[in-house]
């Protein structure tokens, strides 16, 4: 192959995080103007790679060479890699809560005279960008005011905003509706059209096969190999990340469903800034023994409100009823869930997950701690520690040591903690919000299994999620969310994703 | 009032200067409570001096105001060695303990300028405090024998506020139950802060609306902030107000007819006393008491000494003739035509 | 669709403007609940333009000083320092006006440039080095305060030269302090004119017209009302105008510029502000620089208000200052607060300090009194931004 | 597989504890180094056993303060009234046992008492109602301040009856201090055994057998040390071992208890922590009635060693703390912190103090030198972990 096709080739990267090799020997090479898939397990060292990339691991601090546009990069810091023309959406959500869309837009490059902000053509061009990613939301609204699909856009704007000639994406549709992604999408192939190269990282691996145009597949920090997108299938790809084959991406068991465990009545719950709005209306459902159930919706829907609500974790005020096992219950924090026996993992892992400056047995055990209590009122270390184990073995969780921090773990690591934690915690009814965020493929398949010996012990579940498969993969009943109303119910025999679908978007 | 015993007082430091022939250096602990008044630094100057004249060292400590970290620092001291411990009390009954300490150690006690309470203090060396504060309120009720006062006190947390407070009080509460001056308001600078004094006299002002006729202040960093206050509503030298150190820009302000008085501890002479009893302590000598005071606990033998009431009339006779401050530096502000004749 | 959208936007912006209102008016609020209560308590004493005027003036050190510490409280940091090179660089004017008799204003040049390259040192210990800034600036607050014990050797230096006097002392003539009001009002109605041509230019949606009308008029009355207050007494206060065109100038820094908005984001989530590119250490540096000035600053005219300089000045007043910017809604965690807030802060404890003093209150009343009213205004504070 | 990934696993856990040490170790490096400079400049008389006893009687009051400030800190909240509650504690039990003739013990049990009861007074505030604990703990400075004013009427309230001079100035026997020390590590080689013990049951690693008998050596020769020191002096100072008591019973609670785990959480990610379950608002309540107490017995130990209530007793003790805890390398930003460091750190700043003040320096040079070293011992933690 002729090397002026590349724009970007790296050699030989090397990185290792005080022992632990993260990247070994890394070679990736990127073809001028297309769309480059980067697949891995967990922890397989994508993020990394492209955090050099992008000059977060500065020159120096990594071994080997960045050769783009047919010059050497000795990357300082971010700013050089701007310079350079490539620009970076984070996996792990990067942005200022406090500060509004369009500032979070344009921080760090801030339209200005003299150092004085042009606060209107912000505003416009934070309206033009929004526009084109179909987000009707207010530019000056804080963005600690928007769901985290919503953030997950403003941040997607962001790097649109940037005239960039490289463009990675680090699981940048982990929380997108499938209507979203397509909208991405169609600005990712705009941008192709304009000679714009992009790096595209996702566990979705029907998104990566639609979108791309070659592929690179990494594994346990090295390079598996490249291959145009078009003489690839997804189970080859699983092959190349996972190491084995994976026919069945959905486990389907039997189990047993029982009877009722959990009714939901008239529910609503108005927006915690402004008490007026009602984001949740007048929802009721019901839930049974060993049974789940999957909410499904746009971004927007009000799902995470309604079972955040429940739970007793969404500062809005709510109305309606909650019975379990037939008796009314009023729960006004989570502490209160929990004694309930309902444990929910958010959607938000670094906001309300996760303690990331805390080792990755804190984290775990966070929820159940009391349940290590000895004799003396002290935890029982080492029986902590034996269940710790437990679950990083089952989860597949890749981390060195049990004590590491949280923050230091991969993206779909970390959200294995945050399951872990929920799982240890034992609880009779379980609320997943996006539970599989950022998850490889691998994964997935053994946390689905996990689901069904769950709900075969008799557990209930409700999962929230945007991944349709996933939805109807798993669930056994589905209730559809639109503009905060139920719309509809469905008993997952012949449901197709069409219905569901059609029913989120507000039809019948 | 001049210094009856000033002469006197000067004529015997010098013979004792004459009979401390010694080899062994005695070594002095001095513990002062704060240097960050102007005062302190001139007692430590003259004490250390004069000690250095009688051949001993002195190691020098301050414990910015604070009871903890001075009974810390006497014991530091204690543990080197010293022979003699001088201290300047935070909080005179607060430091109690180191006393006894002290004595485990055979270190002799000399409580200075401020009295250690109920322990077995060896000596004491003084001004009385609330002698001050009666001279304060003598000096400003002879000039405003009628009228409005405003007491601008210490902080609220220094005991020796306290104690000026209670000088003060002893003269003006006949005067008040006679009738004769009505005390319009009571106000304590935290930290005996310049700022606080001129925030507290700029409100009395505007609170009396400027029917003030004389100021009892405490001390002169306070005394500094209420004549700028005062002199704001252009009553400066026209309300009268009292003071206590002499520092130089209150002596300043004397001359200039803007403060009232200043009580001035001759310093040089307590310094110069103290360090001879310090010495005479050391070597077991006899330290030339004049009085006794009880402290709770024992009457300590004292050397006491007067404080001065200082106005522009004995300016030149006390604070000048001491060379504490010189005249050059006291008339700096007045024109020349009007300095005194010395 | 589109206008049902269309209408929801609309909804939320009002909404928001509405709220952010309401965050700085519940302060004001409380100000103004303390304001009555000591008026009523000291039968009106408190209210006059005279009195007025003294608050004004007896908040300017402090309000100096929270207008620096609360850039740096909003990028998370802390300054424990401020009082010890307050006194510091106050002491340094006094003795060069003093000692050296060098004219005031050179003197105070140079206490500028003094409170600069020191704060500028605290900048570069917490940037570059990663020392905790409570650290560094606590051993500044040591170190400072050593050097002017050190240079002064405990004296108080006074009397100042009578141009050093001025800054503290003057007061505008009312004629001057009228069209000075009068100017502020053009520059105020000619922002609101030019915001409108911005939002005309770039296609977007104007506010009504007679809620710019609102605006202005409400402008005419409050500087009106400041103005014929302080002239009624002696004028506008020199010192006074010189907070109030910090405060201008700060305000503007901390909403309207590039570097003002990094702060926040700095503050705010300082990972995101690293990842955005930002040179994290730069404004940091900036940031405790800026604030070593504003010290001198008020250190300066601290010396020039009390005619004098002394070992003790600025003893505790770092404590003032970041008070008064938590009052005035500031987070000690970063990424939240104003310099609006901040002198609102400072006012409230001025008023507080003031009102006490005016009631003649013994020393116990004064302390328990005004912990407890601090205690209140904040929770009023608190628990209506709560229950909206 | 397996082997390589328990070889591997193996190195990282040693790292890791290796690191976890290094940590604090840094720390007691720069202790260390402070004290073999003090050693040379005051030429040995700093490290006789005469000035170890001081030094370690005269970090007491501030220790205690920093244990309880470094769990409200690791919070991420911060206790500004300590040093008043301190005040106003040892002032009470001063008040009861000198002018009502009240036993000393049942003098402190009421002290005690009322600094809990002060400290929840806090907490609800802060938990319950909201208000920032910066505004809260200021307000408590002032207020507490104020009562004492009030209470002593500004006098200083002594001599203290024997029983209640016990504890800030008796010591124990030598035969006492060495029995201590033995039961001490009788206790310290029991924990090993049974960690080891329990270590086996859940089948988990043990660590080689040389290098737990390593750390009773190591045991062995500090209590030891620290024992022979004190006793070749006055024999164990009774405050001291107070301290020591207070330092075991609260690093335990912070490691290894439930509760301290959630207040590690709670300062992390205090929606993490809430959505975990943890009742955050109980906690917050907790700690700052414990901090209550702790400024109490702080307040009782410091009455009693000066034999002396007044009204100035721990003014700006709060500062001592907080930056005890700072310097022992708690942030606070909240969520990390550690009794011992907050110990180390008092430590820290008592040696400066002691070792300037043995120096007999010129008030400029203790300010200046105190400084500078604070800055660089903080800064060399901070290098070298960087390092790493
Ligand atoms: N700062 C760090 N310190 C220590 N280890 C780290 C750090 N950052 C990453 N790692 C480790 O490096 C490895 C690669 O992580 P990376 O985030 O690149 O994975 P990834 O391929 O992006 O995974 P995911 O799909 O879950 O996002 C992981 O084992 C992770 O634990
Ligand atoms: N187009 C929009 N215009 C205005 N507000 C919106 C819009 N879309 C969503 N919102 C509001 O944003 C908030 C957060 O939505 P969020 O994304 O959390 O909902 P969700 O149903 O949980 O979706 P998801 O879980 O898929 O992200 C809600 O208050 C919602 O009403
Ligand atoms: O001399 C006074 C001193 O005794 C007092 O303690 O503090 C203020 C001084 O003016
Ligand atoms: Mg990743
Ligand atoms: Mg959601």
């Amino acid at each position: 192959m002729d090397m002026g096709d590349f724009i970007l080739e790296m050699k030989n990267i090397t990185k290792d995080f005080s022992g632990v090799k993260a990247l070994d020997n890394v070679n990736l090479k990127v073809k001028k103007g297309e769309i480059h898939g980067l697949c891995g397990e967990n922890g397989a060292g994508k993020s990394t790679l492209m955090k050099i990339l992008s000059g977060v691991y500065p020159y120096g601090t990594f071994s080997g060479e960045i050769i783009f546009d047919g010059k050497e990069l000795k990357l300082n810091n971010i700013k050089d890699a701007e310079d350079a023309g490539i620009g970076i959406i984070y996996q792990e959500l990067s942005l200022v809560k406090e500060l509004s869309v369009s500032e979070n837009i344009f921080i760090g490059n801030e339209p200005n005279k003299n150092g004085i902000i042009d606060f209107d053509r912000m505003y416009y061009e934070t309206k033009i960008l929004l526009d084109k990613l179909n987000l009707n939301i207010n530019p000056n609204v804080p963005v600690k005011n928007l769901g985290i699909g919503q953030q997950q856009l403003v941040e997607i704007a962001k790097a649109l905003s940037k005239n960039v000639s490289l463009l990675i994406l680090d699981e940048p549709t982990s929380s997108l509706t499938d209507a979203d992604v397509e909208i991405l999408f169609n600005i990712l192939r705009q941008l192709k059209d304009n000679g714009v190269t992009c790096i595209y990282i996702s566990h979705k691996l029907n998104e990566v096969m639609e979108i791309t145009d070659r592929i690179t597949v990494q594994r346990d920090g090295k390079t598996i190999g490249s291959e145009d997108t078009k003489n690839l299938t997804e189970s080859e790809i699983i092959k190349m990340m996972v190491g084995r084959e994976l026919t069945n991406l959905f486990p389907k068991e039997e189990h047993q469903i029982g009877k009722e465990i959990l009714e939901v009545k008239n529910f609503s719950v108005y927006d915690s800034k402004s008490s007026s709005k009602k984001i949740v209306d007048n929802v009721s459902f019901t839930l049974k023994e060993g049974e789940i159930l999957g909410i499904a919706g746009l971004i927007g829907a009000g799902r995470t409100e309604l079972v955040s609500s429940i739970f007793g974790s969404y500062p809005g005020r709510h109305e309606g009823e909650i019975y379990l096992e037939g008796k009314k219950i009023n729960i006004r924090n989570p502490d209160e869930a929990l004694d309930y026996g309902i444990a929910m993992v958010p959607e938000d892992r670094k906001g309300q997950g996760l303690i990331n400056i805390l080792s990755v047995r804190d984290n775990m055990t966070l929820s159940n701690i009391e349940s290590y209590k000895n004799n003396f009122g002290s935890v029982d270390v080492n029986k902590e520690i034996v269940d710790v184990k437990k679950y990083i073995e089952m989860l597949k969780i890749k981390v060195s040591h049990f004590d590491l921090a949280v923050k230091n773990l991969s993206g779909g690591n970390q959200q294995k903690v945050v399951l872990a934690k929920n799982l240890l915690r034992n609880p009779k009814i379980l609320i997943l919000d996006e539970p599989t965020r950022g998850i490889d493929v691998g994964a997935k398949y053994e946390i689905y299994k996990l689901i069904y010996e769950l709900v075969k012990s008799g557990i209930s579940i409700i999962m929230v999620s945007s991944e349709l498969p996933e939805i109807i993969g798993l669930s056994d009943r589905i209730v559809v969310m639109h503009e905060g109303k139920k719309k509809g119910e469905f008993v997952n025999k012949d449901v197709t994703q069409e219905m569901i679908m059609q029913c989120a978007i507000g039809g019948k | 009032t001049t210094n009856p015993n000033q002469s006197k007082s000067n004529n015997q430091t010098s013979q004792t200067t004459n009979t401390s022939d010694n080899s062994g250096k005695i070594k002095i602990g001095f513990s002062f409570d704060t240097l960050n008044l102007e005062r302190w630094q001139h007692d430590r100057d003259y004490f250390v001096q004069r000690a250095k004249e009688l051949g001993a060292d002195v190691l020098v400590q301050s414990a910015n105001s604070d009871s903890q970290t001075q009974y810390s620092q006497c014991q530091n001291l204690i543990a080197q060695g010293i022979k003699v411990l001088v201290i300047i009390p935070h909080d005179g009954s607060a430091i109690a303990p180191i006393v006894e300490e002290a004595h485990k150690a055979g270190v002799k006690v000399l409580a200075y300028d401020r009295l250690i309470m109920n322990a077995d203090v060896d000596a004491y060396v003084s001004f009385d405090n609330e002698k001050v504060g009666e001279l304060q309120a003598e000096a400003i009720t002879k000039l405003v024998p009628k009228g409005n006062y405003f007491l601008l006190e210490g902080s609220p947390t220094d005991n020796n506020a306290k104690l000026f407070e209670q000088g003060q009080k002893k003269v003006l509460q006949p005067l008040v139950d006679k009738g004769d001056i009505k005390i319009v308001g009571e106000q304590w600078a935290q930290d005996w802060l310049t700022q606080n004094a001129y925030n507290i006299m700029q409100n009395a002002l505007t609170a009396n609306n400027n029917k003030i006729d004389a100021v009892v202040d405490a001390n002169d960093s306070t005394a500094l902030g209420a004549i700028r206050a005062l002199q704001e509503q252009n009553l400066a030298g026209k309300v009268a107000i009292s003071g206590q150190d002499a520092d130089l820009a209150n002596c300043q302000l004397i001359v200039e007819g803007k403060q009232s008085m200043t009580v001035y501890k001759p310093v040089k002479e307590e310094a110069t006393k103290g360090a001879d009893v310090a010495v005479a302590l050391a070597k077991g000598e006899d330290i030339n008491a004049n009085g006794k005071v009880n402290n709770g606990k024992i009457d300590v033998p004292s050397v006491l000494l007067t404080p001065v009431a200082v106005d522009k009339n004995n300016m030149v006779d006390t604070i000048i003739k001491d060379g504490f401050h010189s005249l050059d530096e006291v008339y700096k502000n007045v024109p020349k035509d009007q300095w005194p004749k010395q | 669709m589109v206008n049902s959208k269309g209408f929801k936007e609309n909804n939320v912006s009002i909404n928001k403007k509405f709220s952010f209102n309401l965050k700085l008016y519940t302060m004001i609020i409380a100000l103004v609940g303390i304001w009555i209560i000591f008026a009523i308590a000291t039968k009106g004493d408190f209210l006059t333009s005279r009195n007025m005027s003294n608050l004004f003036r007896q908040m300017v050190s402090t309000a100096v000083l929270a207008i620096g510490m609360v850039f740096v409280i909003i990028a998370g940091q802390i300054d424990l320092s401020v009082g010890s090179l307050l006194g510091l660089t106050g002491g340094i004017a006094a003795i060069a006006n003093v000692w050296f008799h060098i004219n005031g204003i050179l003197s105070i040049i140079i206490a500028l440039a003094i409170g600069l390259i020191l704060g500028t040192w605290n900048g570069w210990w917490v940037a570059y080095k990663n020392v905790p800034s409570f650290i560094v600036t606590l051993a500044g607050m040591l170190v400072f305060r050593g050097i002017l014990i050190g240079i002064t050797n405990g004296y108080t230096i006074a009397p100042l030269s009578s141009d050093f006097q001025f800054i503290g002392q003057a007061y505008l003539t009312p004629v001057s302090g009228y069209l000075l009001g009068i100017i502020v009002l053009l520059v105020g109605a000619y922002t609101i004119y030019s915001q409108r041509k911005s939002k005309i230019k770039y296609g977007l949606e104007v506010s009504p017209f007679y809620l710019d009308i609102a605006k202005i008029i409400l402008m005419i009355v409050l500087i009106g009302l400041f103005v014929f207050t302080l002239n009624s007494y002696n004028g506008i206060p020199f010192s006074v105008l010189i907070l109030a065109i910090l405060v201008a100038i700060f305000t503007y820094i901390a909403s309207k510029t590039v570097f003002g908005r990094r702060v926040y984001a700095l503050g705010g989530n300082i990972e995101a502000a690293k990842l955005s590119g930002i040179n994290v250490k730069k404004i940091t540096l900036i940031l405790f620089a800026i604030n070593g000035l504003l010290a001198a600053v008020s250190g300066v005219v601290l010396t020039s208000t009390l005619n004098a300089g002394s070992t003790s000045a600025g003893q505790n007043a770092e404590m003032d200052a970041i008070a008064s910017c938590v009052i005035g809604g500031a987070s000690l965690m970063g990424g939240v607060g104003s310099v609006i807030g901040a002198i609102i802060g400072a006012l409230v404890m001025a008023s507080i300090n003031n009102g006490m003093s005016l009631l003649n209150s013994a020393p116990f009343w004064q302390y328990v009194v005004k912990g407890l009213i601090l205690l209140l205004a904040v929770y009023v504070d608190v628990a209506s931004k709560n229950k909206e």
